[in-house]
């Protein structure tokens, strides 16, 4: 049962990293970077790493996500007219 | 298969996405994104794979602690300076900045060619 | 060619990612088991939360280091230009009245956070994350303006903690070691460095959204 | 000694501890915090070759615990050597920038100073393989933020894609220490030395191929090189100094140590890896002097030289075997360009400020009234091409005589080929610097540069050559060192 749990979080983390990487706007590359720090967190605290976990949520989730989000709006607010995501 | 070695081969193959994303992938934010994906896949192989065998070890897992910290750091400078060449230049990547010895010379040539 | 150098470089990376799942999967155990030294040692850490033991004693070294880091990444967007302030006067409403209500919270929950560590998962770090939250969440709200870079308080307050960690460092080097703690003092000194990192490693990750170029610059 | 004065842990203290205090003083007292400090960390060097000479090598446990608990820092020969020309350059460059910068200092420059030496410091005496990831994204961080100093779009450019470079060697060498905690679980490096053997699994390969990849990505080896031109090219030049002269060794230093070290018997078991890095070393030495001859710009001339001086860093690899010979001719070539490229670079500073022109065609004429920067360049350059008695010249002997010994004449070849491209690249700007200004006679001489920045770089270039001629002790330090 844990395995098959364990087996499922590991398939997400690749699918919403992929996503990440692959989905054409950044602004949801963003949002899926921050759901992919949210799935990790879970794989931390399957692996017995609490420490991590909350670290995980609040850094790694929590202000890498916020800085990121902030960049993407500057980054939008002086090209308004610009498409983004030509990666 | 323990839960240590599903996180490690999930850890592997999670750094070989963001490596791949950070050398073949064009906008900045991207990049930068992908070398996250990048160290967190470091991160699970180092506890994953030291947990094989079901047992916690808090030495990789307060590793993973500091390397959390240093992804942050490096992100923040990354981020300040994909800003800051943006504001300078309106662009997001940093494909086809030569190096401005060439521009230079380059100039030159279509001078000498403009001349004759 | 740009196309041919693009799938060589996927073909290498699906070679690596194959081998290396090969080598983790069939990889035999380990001769040596840290789990155990760590246990053994733990009652002369000065804590009774084995990864706090490696974070602040046993490996400590590498977190005196990595505050460090910080301190770079900060120098780093100094050097390059800090970016402009974010447009005043966009926030949402409800921001301030949710800001006021959750501040405190947050506040409470860094000190439980940082007292915990020394027996619970929990710590500085998370402590300081949860701290330089609460300060984002009053910038966004507006309640806190943005830091000038000359500003001195922040960079008071992030060397502070930094330098107490170097200074108990230096002090027991007389007991023969870079933060070698005497066992009987472990426990305290810990928990000094703790705090001291805990407002630096704050005000340092707030920075990089609060520190922002003057107005004029824009 | 009493051991509140460990002249090791203090070479990493007092870096952090200026570094930190320039910080706060926001670049108000930066010249005299660093002056000072760097000062003060040459006589820690000193003390600490005292020690190492009467002992061999001298250990520190961080937080008192052994391995594989602790954290080992640890100075032999090799260390020493390192350690020394760092802060040997960094004090004639800090006095250098000093003046450079009279009037105004780029935003941080002096702190990040600091933390880049403590990083370097830091890097020379860990022994411990996770340790050692720290300290490499400490130099890498501050070298980056150095380069972005300039503020302008070209320096911007140069220190993103000098980031990405660095970020992702460092991400792929802390994959490496991943599979090899998991493997043995441990990073001692000393303990590693001892626990891999040449029937390691195949991950403990992998980890190798990652973390000395990752380290040649850093250390800017063709076809990894792309990153530094532009970044040493572009920065300030007392940046372009330290980083061309100290960085890029930095993480050449811990590549030959874990070569040396812990992979020790992955790389015996395979003779032909050691191939690899002198071949790409060979085709650095050829490209880089090849971009440097055709370079426009003075400073991209000094950066691909670079370029082309760090192939000979990996010639020696193939080498080691034969004994201590190819070992002092790395050592001793890293530190006789380290001293040559910062006077270079320092030199092409005062020549670009003072004729205000960073082409190569701007030197022309800069003999009549640079006489002491030119002849420092000339000095550097005796050195880069390998003329006795410079440091250079004898470096390439020993090479020779190692390759000689190994029946390796290929190395042979292409060491005297580098000299004479070298020789091409440095007359060029000779030649030019002494032909008479055409038609711009009625140009007003330009300003007279402070003392400072002529001498400086003089001191730099004579050191370069001095080497040569007092290199027995250096050469019986590397000698001592047991891998």
């Amino acid at each position: 049962m844990s395995t098959a749990f364990d087996l499922l979080l590991a398939a997400a983390l690749l699918w919403s990293a992929w996503r990440t990487l692959a989905t054409p706007q950044i602004g949801r590359a963003v949002i899926l970077f921050i759901v992919f720090g949210l799935l990790l967190t879970l794989a931390w605290a399957r692996l017995d790493a609490p420490d991590i976990a909350l670290a995980e949520a609040a850094i790694g989730a929590g202000l890498t996500g916020a800085l990121l989000l902030d960049a993407v709006a500057a980054l939008r607010a002086r090209r308004p007219d610009d498409e983004e995501g030509q990666s | 298969m323990s839960a240590g070695l599903i996180y490690a081969a999930t850890g592997c193959l999670l750094f070989v996405l963001g490596l791949g994303g950070v050398l073949l992938l064009k906008a900045l934010l991207r990049r930068i994104l992908a070398f996250n994906l990048m160290g967190s896949g470091a991160f699970l192989v180092l506890v994953g794979l030291a947990q094989r065998d079901g047992t916690p070890d808090p030495v990789p897992q307060a590793m993973v602690l500091t390397g959390i910290v240093v992804a942050v750091a490096a992100t923040a400078l990354a981020l300040t300076l994909a800003r800051r060449w943006h504001a300078l230049t309106g662009r997001d990547d940093i494909a086809r900045v030569r190096d401005t010895g060439l521009q230079i010379r380059r100039k030159a040539n279509d001078r000498r060619k403009a001349a004759r | 060619m740009k196309t041919l150098w693009r799938s060589l470089t996927v073909i290498a990376l699906l070679g690596l990612a194959a081998a290396l799942l090969v080598a983790v999967l069939g990889l035999p155990p380990a001769p040596v088991k840290l789990a155990g030294e760590v246990a053994a040692k733990l009652g002369a850490s000065g804590v009774s939360h084995p990864v706090t033991a490696v974070l602040l004693n046993f490996r400590g070294y590498d977190t005196f280091l990595e505050v460090a880091v910080l301190i770079i990444a900060l120098l780093g967007m100094l050097a390059a230009g800090l970016p402009p302030p974010p447009p005043t006067g966009s926030r949402n409403a409800m921001l301030p009245t949710l800001a006021r209500l959750a501040v405190p919270l947050m506040v409470l929950a860094a000190v439980y956070l940082l007292w915990a560590g020394a027996f619970r998962p929990g710590g500085a770090f998370q402590a300081a994350a949860v701290l330089a939250a609460a300060a984002v969440l009053l910038h966004l709200a507006e309640i806190l303006a943005p830091w000038p870079r000359d500003r001195r308080g922040p960079r008071l307050a992030i060397a502070g903690g930094f330098l107490l960690f170097l200074a108990i460092a230096a002090a027991l080097l007389a007991n023969g070691g870079l933060l070698r703690y005497p066992p009987e003092h472990a426990g305290l000194l810990i928990v000094l460095i703790e705090s001291g990192l805990t407002v630096s490693l704050a005000v340092n990750l707030a920075a990089f959204f609060l520190l922002r170029a003057p107005e004029e610059q824009r | 000694m009493s051991p509140l004065l460990d002249p090791l842990a203090w070479l990493i203290l007092l870096p952090l501890l200026w570094a930190t205090l320039a910080f706060v003083a926001a670049d108000r007292h930066g010249p005299a915090l660093a002056l000072a400090g760097i000062g003060a960390q040459l006589l820690c060097v000193i003390a600490l070759a005292g020690d190492v000479a009467s002992h061999g090598s001298n250990g520190h446990l961080a937080g008192g615990w052994a391995e594989p608990l602790g954290i080992r820092l640890v100075a032999d020969g090799l260390s020493l050597v390192m350690l020394l020309l760092t802060q040997g350059v960094a004090l004639a460059l800090a006095l250098y920038a000093r003046s450079y910068f009279s009037r105004a200092t780029p935003p941080a420059f002096w702190p990040l100073t600091g933390f880049l030496l403590a990083g370097m410091n830091a890097l020379f005496l860990s022994g411990d393989l996770f340790n050692l990831y720290v300290t490499l994204e400490l130099v890498g961080l501050a070298a980056v933020g150095l380069v972005a100093a300039g503020g302008g779009a070209a320096q911007i450019a140069a220190a993103l894609r000098y980031l990405l470079a660095t970020l992702v060697g460092s991400g792929a060498y802390l994959f490496g220490v991943a599979l090899i905690y998991g493997s043995y679980g441990t990073v001692s490096a000393s303990l590693l030395g001892t626990l891999i053997t040449a029937e390691a699994p195949l991950a403990v390969w992998l980890a190798g191929g990652l973390m000395l990849t990752g380290l040649l990505l850093k250390t800017a080896l063709l076809p990894f090189h792309f990153w530094l031109p532009p970044a040493h090219g572009g920065a300030p030049a007392p940046v372009s100094a330290l980083l061309s002269a100290l960085v890029v060794k930095a993480s050449f230093y811990l590549f030959l140590r874990l070569w040396l070290g812990p992979f020790a018997a992955l790389t015996e078991a395979l003779p032909g890896l050691a191939q690899v890095p002198a071949a790409l070393g060979a085709a650095a030495i050829l490209w880089g002097s090849w971009r440097a001859i055709r370079a426009d710009r003075l400073k991209m001339l000094v950066a691909y030289s670079t370029v082309a001086q760090l192939g000979y860093l990996f010639l020696i690899f193939p080498l080691l075997g034969t004994g201590a010979l190819a070992l002092q001719a790395g050592i001793l070539q890293a530190t006789a360009h380290g001293l040559a490229k910062a006077a270079m670079f320092v030199a092409a500073g005062t020549l670009i400020k003072v004729g205000g022109s960073d082409r190569v065609l701007g030197v022309a004429g800069a003999a009549a009234h640079l006489p002491v920067s030119l002849f420092a360049f000339a000095l550097a350059g005796v050195t880069l091409m390998g003329l006795p008695p410079s440091g250079g010249f004898l470096a390439k002997w020993l090479l020779i005589d190692a390759a000689l010994a190994a029946g390796q004449p290929w190395i042979v070849v292409v060491a005297l080929s580098g000299g004479l491209l070298a020789g091409i690249y440095v007359f060029r700007v000779l030649r030019l610097a002494f032909r008479r200004p055409t038609a711009h006679d009625d140009v007003p001489l330009p300003q007279r540069p402070a003392a400072l920045l002529e001498w400086t770089a003089f001191a730099l270039a004579a050191g370069s050559v001095l080497i040569g001629l007092g290199a027995a002790p250096l050469l019986a330090l590397i000698a001592g060192v047991q891998p």
